[in-house]
């Protein structure tokens, strides 16, 4: 995982897999981003090639403790397996899901 | 079911095992001919196995007591098998409710996932205190990458 | 040894699952903090770990009758060991000439590398026919990527 | 495995393991390719992050078919693992091994 920050928005990259065993180390770091208001947050999933339910219920916590601080979050680069999963457990309605990271970035500037 | 292959991994209830199993599981299936050209197929059975031993190692051990997990996988002409066996504590699927889609929460999708993509879901506990999950996968007969 | 991990895994001796094993030793070894930043460690480890089952495949088993083969995993602090058990051919690895390296050949070299890479190298067989192959690697106490 | 032809020069291109599981079809595909004399044959490893000895014996054996219908082969950006193994196993001095295509393929033409 890695945590970068691009002209005001976090970018969070996540590694090839979000599972259980990162899961934690997700919620965690995205609530100490929390804690400041209106953060603006795009987890970027290129590299991550398989999500499970602990992966999407750190992204649900996640988009949880921003909104909650007044900030938003928005999900770039899913791999076909984790918008499988998305629709499956209908998260995608959830989630602002973008195919690419401009996209995801430009989301914020233009709201 | 006819078996072609059959495998029994014995490990501790450790997260650190999850990556490993879930691999090998998907490197196993990704050279057989079934499976071929079938990466969600792929995705879903990696996925209903993840869940399973993340289930047994966080709920049945409640991720302390590194019990034993010994898991069967059985790959035949027109299905797979996973067999997981676990001493910890039990429970009753059917009592589980769904998830509400549309309250999304942090967690409870994890059965509910395993059933979605697999065709059929067994659960039972033995009187010596084993209790046994059983997925199951039917091929797709027709071409295609359906799950 | 003390042993902090231990796996059994039991398959049948196919070359199919030659990937699916290799893969699950090296993830597994990459998780574990004795192999951080140690990529040639993992690399000569899952080598090893690869011509002992081949071996067993090819020649145990002469790559046909597809028997069973017993592998258990341990990791310790200080140690990792591999132990492979078959019920084929046995043979006397003493009686192996090591490889001429300046007469390059098409095979030869599997129990060389073995022994090369590991710290230890066993085999025996057992009076029911049993044969044992334990592989042991000492982790390196000292920093740097030395194997 | 992949093999093309390039201005007079074969590449095969091997996937991400060169072990037991596809050492006979290496083996098998160049002594097609051997049947042709003087062929000149790169072999490009930089998809492949492990060798066996199986691997490597399929490469000696490669070798030789070239060599004997007068061809020759090269070896192109070998992995660090596969480096090790060819220092250990003292192939590094049996076959031409570059770091990169450009580099093999004008061996060729240059003697
Ligand atoms: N293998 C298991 N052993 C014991 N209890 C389990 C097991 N799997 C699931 N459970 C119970 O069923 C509940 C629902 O599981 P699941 O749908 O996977 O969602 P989650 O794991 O997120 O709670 C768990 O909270 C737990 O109480
Ligand atoms: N597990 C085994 N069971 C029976 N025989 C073996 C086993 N491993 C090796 N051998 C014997 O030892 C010989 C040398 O093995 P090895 O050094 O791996 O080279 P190669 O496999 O290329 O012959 C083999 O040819 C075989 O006769």
């Amino acid at each position: 995982m890695k945590i970068e920050e691009r002209d005001g928005i976090t970018i969070i990259t996540t590694d090839e897999r979000l599972d259980a065993v990162v899961a934690p180390q997700l919620k965690e770091a995205v609530s100490k981003l929390a804690e400041q208001a209106e953060t603006k947050l795009v987890i970027d999933l290129e590299h991550t090639r398989f999500i499970d339910s602990s992966g999407c219920g750190a992204l649900v916590a996640s988009l949880r403790a921003i909104i909650k601080s007044n900030g938003d979050m928005k999900i770039a680069n899913p791999s076909p397996q984790a918008k499988t999963l998305f629709q499956l457990t209908r998260l995608h309605r959830v989630f602002e899901i973008f195919d690419d990271m401009d996209a995801a970035v430009k989301s914020f500037t233009s709201s | 079911m006819d078996d072609e292959l059959s495998v029994k991994i014995e490990v501790p209830a450790e997260i650190i095992l999850l990556r490993p199993l879930d691999h090998f599981v998907r490197i196993l299936l990704g050279q057989l001919p079934a499976f071929s050209g079938r990466e969600q197929l792929i995705n879903n059975i990696e996925l209903a196995f993840d869940e399973a031993f993340t289930n047994i190692q966080r709920h049945a051990y409640r991720s302390q007591h590194k019990g034993p997990v010994t898991i069967e996988i059985k790959v035949g002409p027109h299905s797979l098998e996973f067999r997981f066996e676990d001493q910890g504590q039990s429970f009753d699927p059917s009592s589980v409710q769904p998830p509400d889609l549309d309250q999304p929460a942090e967690g409870g999708l994890g059965i509910w996932l395993m059933r979605q993509v697999m065709d059929e879901f067994h659960y039972h506990s033995e009187a010596d205190g084993k209790n046994v999950l059983r997925l199951i996968k039917r091929f797709p007969q027709h071409d295609g990458d359906s799950a």
